[in-house]
């Protein structure tokens, strides 16, 4: 039983059947990966898993619970973190502030009026919240306005928010996309340290494959809306059928 | 500027406070105890006259101010005099009020009642004004002048026709000189009734606000009163700008009459699209269609241009009349501006002498002196024939005007004719009328 | 059965004027991007060039003629327009009495020239601003505007009647048997803006200006890489959006006499209409126009407001909210649009 | 001081002083002087000053916050009037039932009506409430003043009448707004030399509540939940995805500035016991935008000076005529003298509508940051100067 079981999800878009049957289950403590071509609706999936698409049929358990007509907030509240294709941050707030909205967010819940105490006096999120800077080597850009990062620190930036929620699942969508390759290693890295050091299961979409296969514990290739194989990456690498679907594309 | 609270009970308090927030040096010296709000202690003496300078209004109140200079200039003894000469009290002097000098401050109301009463405020408190005067709707004329009540001074009217100026709203500081609703419907009805005959049905549009409801109230009990038939009484909306869907449906009512209780931009709307749907030439029930217009204005009709031929309605005063009074105002506002004064100017231009004259006879700018004079008070020689200010509700009653959109005229100004001049007695009304039932005079506030 | 066909006709009238200024808000920000508080004086300068035509065509000299007094017992100044001595007094007075429609000859120029001045000069250190800026600035300039108007021409309507021709009523019922009597003008009104929007729909569908434009206005940027002056194109909208809107206030006049906050008084509604047809849809615009003009010709029927007194007051926000609450970017509006 | 740091202390330090000495600030000239028209401090001005203050600062928590940009603020201004007139007809003068009803019922329709207009975003929401504001004024000024039901008398606006019950009202109490028997109106008049400065009882007791109110927001923009209201205006759409849900957060923004608007409703009928309907129409909602805008929203005391900035144009400019005018002049020659009237003519008086919309566009087009940014730099210019070398110290931060 994996944390996230997904079972037989559909998702129809008008004339165009999106994903058709998909089954899915996602272990804990692993790195599993979803790789597949253009359209293969990796990018559906995955917003199936977060409350913003609804599947026309099938089921999304997430330890045990459905999150199926959920709002993303409650489902990131279950402990379901996502990180996007292009780093959503909080651009206008410096970079401790968007430290500290998460770890709020975990503290208090959904919504809380604390329009009283003054964020000077929040020790433990504070406290929380620098850690996690530290964590991610960009304490001492904290004062700085988040919207002038680089894409590579706001990347980690973003990663860094997510990971301050304590989520038992980081959903990462093509988090390289776009990245100089120094960058790409960085963040390769970044993961890496993430998986082996915390308690943690990470479900990553990918496109590259030197990224998937660097990190990948697991693997899921869907193509045309359906999962074609779901193997360890040594088995991908040599399954003929992912060859001709998607590798032989690419490579 | 309310020191009878602070001689009530503030004195105490309001003293601790000042000087427990500023420790008082000796240079420092409160204000000499007045008997009353703004008590003119130089050689002058402030008026504030509060007129739209901006929105829809801004022309009538242009007019106004030009007529506040005229009456100031000729209360301080430059110019002809105007009216002065004609007016039957001959207490004014040329020389100011009471020997002093008159000067004045002016501000806009928008023709909103809270920036009315913001203005009115700061002339009361800023400028020391001790009268003010101005407006040109009865919504302004109604909160300056309880504003005024409160703060102790005079306040004398300008434009303002609702029925509830000198009825549920009336206030023992404030004066209206200008005729109403009810007023323009007993002066009407006579005139209708001999024009259109007593067997007319009317189908009333109505500006969805307090005003237009009692002008419509009082032309209607004036018609019915003839035997006509109310068909219908709809109400538009203040906002509207097109009334032509309001139009429509009274061509297949089956009335011959159309009442339009409109005023400004209201009034050249409605009027221009009944035209425009040719109302005027309509034939209904064997009679010709008419178009009434209860409140006439030359100011307004202007906009209005041909539509208002052949139609009728009230006016307080118009430029052609032929009286000494009329005659003489017209030649020095005329002769300093290039052109007649609207009803609007001329109230204004009466209300300022009455209100210096007043005070020259109370020998007082205490305005419980002054409110002594007005009340009761007859006079003659300002345009509208004799003239009483009635004591018990404020309310001048004198001659009403039945007027006519001009076929021919001769000249931009020449907008207008006078059918008939109602007199006074015609449209007088007992203190007790329903119309005017639900407010109290209260007593005069001189503030201190 | 005849009354209702009326007040749809009325409908259709007062829906034209709606849809024709929110057709030209629709062009400017459809294309620029650009929240323009000023339209509704553009509507208004409209209508003044049309007052000012009428004027200029009655420039008059003075004669004295002693047997007439003036209002202060001079003998009379009588005015006579230089056009009825040029002319005779016959076809002279027809030129003052076709006023109007003379006016649209000068209008378009005009109005598009104002359009230009107004986006090269203010509106395009705009368009990488705050929506909530760009609106401050419109509506300081339409502020400007509208007192500068007032300044010259004072603050009561001014009338410009209509051609005598076409200044009665027709029973355009006749045809059909029924008995639908309707001002001429207001059907001229009718026409011209159906004309009008017409042209413009086929220009950005038919030309290959109106295309780019129209490429232009669903993603500028792939537009721009494809080496196309877009920006330029979008002035030359923003003078013929500026000329709808002028054409409009001109074409108004007869219906009713313009004054200066006429402008004022139609932009919280045009407004409303462009949002309830779907910010950026120019067909949502146009349709919302004619709609939101025959629900506000019916809520003002008697029968409504007997039924639901204060209706006609509020009939267009009422409208606005349920379909704003159940067709979340109005009636045709694209997604992303104006969200953020 | 009062939890805060120590640069909000020194912001509230320094609005407190102005607050409590603005009589004397307000009134630099001496009162017979020319340019004694300038003179901001009588009662009712500085009443204003603050209570659109107040307007302006809770408008500010919701969109210089949030970036929810409401146009119907102004219907819970008018409900606050409303509500606070009808205390005063149904117990009597003493403000504080009315002022505590004026936020109570401002609350609710802010309640009920952010709850709709939220459930949209961009224009929609703008248009949602001002469709909701309009419909507020068009009921009030007409169909909701009818003699069978008349709840807000239309056209003239809400006042007391002598046959209003007036449960708690004695014969002691003055017989206008009044706190625990001192009147609103009470005014100590203090003369020294050419000046006179007036201290009035109402405009204290609004300069406290803004106060109040100023620290409040101080509070509010330094909170965990200011935090929350600034990241939806920066990202939505990360902040669901960080298990926050957006729409409580802008509703209580929304319900918090409705309530700030109403009390300052309810104080405009506390130092004026008269709620008129136009303040309830769109323009009066559009004013409030202006304000916070021209002073810089987002800032803490932008709003503030930005609804000064209108208000003292609007009661000040409009005053001055010819006369005035000629006054100024009459030192030149007569021909000069009259070609400068000539020259100002258009801008004051019944002009002063073009003065502000001419200097609105100045404002938004040279300082978009509002007056608070045209500050910053003249501070950052004199900086520059007493310290050349540093030269770039002028406009790193956002604005305050």
């Amino acid at each position: 039983m994996g944390i996230l079981e997904v079972k037989n999800v559909g998702k129809r878009f008008g004339g165009l059947q999106a994903l058709s049957d998909v089954n899915l289950s996602v272990k804990e403590n692993t790195v599993h990966a979803i790789i597949g071509p253009n359209g293969a609706g990796k990018s559906t999936l995955l917003n199936c898993l977060v409350g913003k698409l609804i599947p026309d049929t099938g089921s999304v358990m997430f330890d045990g619970q459905s999150v199926l007509g959920r709002a993303p907030y409650e489902i990131n509240q279950m402990g379901i973190s996502r990180v996007f294709q292009t780093p959503e941050i909080f651009g206008d707030l410096t970079v401790m502030e968007n430290m500290m909205i998460p770890c709020f967010a975990k503290r208090d819940g959904a919504f809380m009026l604390n329009a009283m105490p003054m964020v000077t006096n929040q020790k433990e999120v504070l406290e929380r919240a620098e850690h996690m800077l530290e964590e991610m080597n960009m304490a001492e850009k904290r004062h700085m306005q988040s919207a002038s990062l680089s894409r590579g620190d706001k990347r980690r930036l973003e990663i860094g928010m997510c990971l301050s929620q304590e989520p038992r699942l980081l959903l990462l969508d093509e988090p390289t996309a776009g990245m100089a390759r120094a960058d790409t290693n960085n963040t390769i890295d970044l993961l890496k340290e993430i998986a082996a050091e915390r308690d943690i299961t990470i479900a990553i979409i990918e496109h590259d494959m030197h990224v998937v296969f660097s990190l990948a514990n697991r693997i899921t290739v869907l193509a045309q809306g359906t999962p074609l194989v779901e193997d360890d990456p040594e088995n991908i690498r040599g399954n003929p059928k992912v060859r001709e679907a998607y590798l032989g594309e690419t490579a | 500027m309310d020191k009878s609270n602070l001689s009530r009970r503030g004195v105490l308090k309001s003293g601790a406070l000042t000087s427990a927030g500023l420790a008082v040096p000796t240079i420092f010296t409160a204000q000499s105890a007045a008997a009353f709000t703004n008590e003119p202690t130089g050689g002058s003496v402030t008026l504030g006259f509060n007129v739209p300078q901006t929105g829809p209004y801004a022309d009538e109140g242009a007019d106004e101010l030009r007529a506040y200079q005229l009456a100031v200039e000729h209360i301080n003894g430059s110019g002809d005099g105007g009216m002065m000469n004609t007016f039957s009290s001959k207490a004014l002097q040329g020389n100011g009020i009471l020997g002093k000098e008159v000067k004045y401050v002016t501000g806009d109301t928008q023709t909103k009642s809270d920036a009315a009463r913001a203005s009115a405020k700061s002339m009361i408190e800023k400028d020391g004004a001790v009268m003010i005067t101005g407006g040109s709707s009865s919504g302004v004329a109604i909160a300056v002048q309880g504003l005024c009540q409160e703060a102790g001074v005079i306040f004398m009217a300008g434009l303002t026709h609702s029925n509830d100026t000198t009825g549920k709203d009336k206030k023992a500081n404030g004066f209206r000189h200008f005729f109403n609703a009810y007023m323009s419907g007993a002066a009407l009805a006579p005139v209708l009734k001999s024009l259109y005959g007593d067997d007319r049905r009317a189908y009333h549009l109505t500006a969805d606000y307090t005003w237009g409801w009692t002008q419509e109230e009082s032309i209607k009990a004036a018609t019915e009163a003839l035997g006509w038939e109310t068909v219908n009484t709809v109400k538009t909306p203040l906002a509207a700008t097109d009334f032509s869907s309001y139009i429509a449906p009274v061509l297949n009512s089956g009335a011959d009459v159309l009442v339009l209780n409109h005023y400004g931009g209201n009034m050249v709307n409605s009027l221009t699209n009944a035209v425009q749907f040719g109302l005027r030439e309509k034939q209904v029930n064997g009679k010709n269609f008419e178009i009434v217009v209860p409140l006439y204005s030359r100011l307004m009709a202007k906009g209005a241009g041909e539509n208002v031929k052949g139609i009728h309605g009230s006016t307080n005063w118009h430029w052609s009349l032929q009286d000494e009074g009329s005659q003489a105002f017209v030649r020095s506002f005329g002769t300093k501006y290039g052109f007649p004064p609207s009803q609007a100017a001329h109230t204004v231009y009466c209300q300022t002498l009455l209100y210096a004259d007043a005070v020259e006879r109370a020998g007082s700018f205490n305005p419980c002196a002054v409110a002594g004079a007005l009340e009761g008070f007859e006079f003659d020689g300002l345009g509208n024939g004799k003239t009483l200010y009635r004591a018990d509700d404020h309310q001048c009653f004198k001659d009403v005007l039945v007027v006519r959109g001009k076929e021919n005229p001769t000249s931009e100004f020449d907008l207008l004719e006078v059918v008939e001049v109602t007199p006074a007695a015609q449209v007088t009304y007992g203190v007790d009328h329903p119309m005017f039932a639900g407010g109290a005079l209260g007593s005069c506030n001189p503030g201190a | 059965m005849d009354a209702l066909l009326l007040q749809i006709l009325n409908g259709l009238d007062k829906g034209s004027a709606y849809a024709l200024i929110a057709l030209g808000l629709t062009l400017i920000f459809g294309t620029l991007g650009v929240v323009n508080f000023a339209h509704g004086a553009l509507f208004m300068i409209g209508a003044f060039v049309a007052v000012t035509v009428q004027r200029v065509l009655s420039l008059s000299y003075e004669t004295v003629d002693p047997s007439q007094k003036d209002f202060l017992g001079n003998p009379l100044k009588v005015k006579t327009p230089y056009v009825e001595s040029w002319f005779g007094p016959e076809t002279g007075g027809m030129i003052i009495d076709w006023s109007v429609p003379i006016a649209i000859v000068f209008a378009i120029p005009i109005m598009v020239s104002v359009g230009f001045i107004m986006e090269r000069g203010l509106i395009k250190y705009f368009y990488k601003r705050p929506h909530a800026d760009q609106i401050l600035v419109t509506f300081g300039l339409a502020i400007v505007l509208q007192e500068v108007v007032k300044y010259f021409y004072g603050a009561n309507p001014i009338q410009t009647p209509a051609p005598d021709a076409l200044n009665g009523v027709a029973n355009v019922g006749a045809a059909f048997g029924m008995d639908i009597v309707y001002p001429v003008w207001r059907i001229v009104y009718f026409f011209f803006s159906v004309t009008i929007i017409a042209a413009i729909f086929s220009f950005l569908r038919f030309t290959t200006f109106g295309m780019v434009v129209r490429a232009g206005m669903a993603d500028r940027e792939t537009v721009g890489l494809l080496g196309i002056n877009i920006d330029r194109r979008f002035t030359i909208m923003f003078g013929v959006a500026a000329a709808v809107a002028g054409l409009a206030g001109v074409m108004y006049t007869p219906i009713n006499p313009p004054n200066y906050h006429m402008g004022m008084d139609f932009l919280v509604l045009s407004f409303v209409v462009v949002v309830v047809g779907g910010m950026g849809s120019l067909p949502g615009a146009v349709l919302a126009g004619f709609l939101l003009g025959i629900l506000e010709s019916f809520a003002s029927t008697t029968w409504a407001t007997t039924t639901l007194p204060g209706i006609n007051q509020i009939i267009i926000y009422l409208v606005a909210i349920v379909v704003l609450l159940t067709r979340p970017r109005g009636l045709m509006g694209l997604k992303g649009v104006m969200e953020d | 001081m009062f939890g805060l740091d120590k640069r909000d202390t020194g912001v509230l330090i320094i609005v407190t002083l102005l607050a409590l000495f603005a009589p004397i600030i307000l009134n630099p000239f001496p009162t017979d002087s020319a340019m004694a028209q300038f003179n901001a401090g009588y009662p009712d001005l500085m009443q204003k000053f603050v209570i659109f203050g107040i307007f302006a600062i809770g408008f500010n928590i919701l969109f210089g916050l949030t970036g929810y940009l409401s146009f119907g603020h102004a219907a819970f201004l008018g409900i606050g009037s409303y509500s606070c007139v009808w205390m005063f007809k149904l117990l009597g003068y003493n403000v504080i039932p009315g002022i505590v009803l004026s936020i109570l019922i401002s609350g609710l329709f802010a309640l009920l009506i952010g709850f709709v207009s939220l459930r949209r975003s961009g224009i929609y929401f703008s248009i949602l409430t001002l469709a909701f504001a309009q419909m507020c004024f068009a009921l009030a000024y007409s169909v909701l003043s009818n003699p069978r039901f008349n709840l807000t008398n239309g056209e003239t606006g809400l006042q007391v009448y002598a046959n209003d019950p007036q449960w708690f009202h004695r014969d002691g109490l003055p017989d206008l707004p009044h706190l625990f028997g001192l009147s609103m109106r009470a005014t100590q008049k203090i003369q020294v030399g050419a000046w006179e400065f007036q201290l009035n009882a109402g405009y204290y007791m609004c300069a406290i509540v803004m106060l109040i109110c100023f620290y409040l927001a101080i509070r509010i923009f330094r909170s965990p939940f200011g935090m929350m209201l600034r990241a939806v205006k920066s990202n939505q759409q990360r902040m669901n995805y960080t298990g926050l849900n957006s729409r409580p957060y802008t509703l209580a923004a929304f319900v918090i500035s409705g309530m700030y608007a109403g009390l300052a409703g309810g104080l405009l009928s506390a130092v004026d016991p008269l709620a008129g309907a136009e303040r309830m129409q769109w323009t009066a909602s559009g004013e409030v935008v202006l304000m916070t805008i021209l002073g810089g929203a987002g800032t803490l005391i932008g709003p503030v000076l930005g609804a000064g900035f209108i208000k003292y144009f609007e009661n000040i400019f409009s005053k001055i005529n010819d006369n005035v005018l000629h006054s100024w002049f009459a030192f030149l020659p007569d021909g000069l003298e009259d070609f400068m009237v000539f020259i100002i003519h258009p801008f004051i008086g019944k002009g002063w509508h073009l003065t502000l919309g001419i200097l609105f566009m100045l404002v938004v087009i040279y300082l978009p940051g509002g007056l608070v940014e045209g500050g910053q730099r003249v501070l950052g210019w004199f900086r520059k100067r007493s310290a050349k070398p540093d030269a770039k110290a002028g406009k790193t931060e956002p604005a305050e």
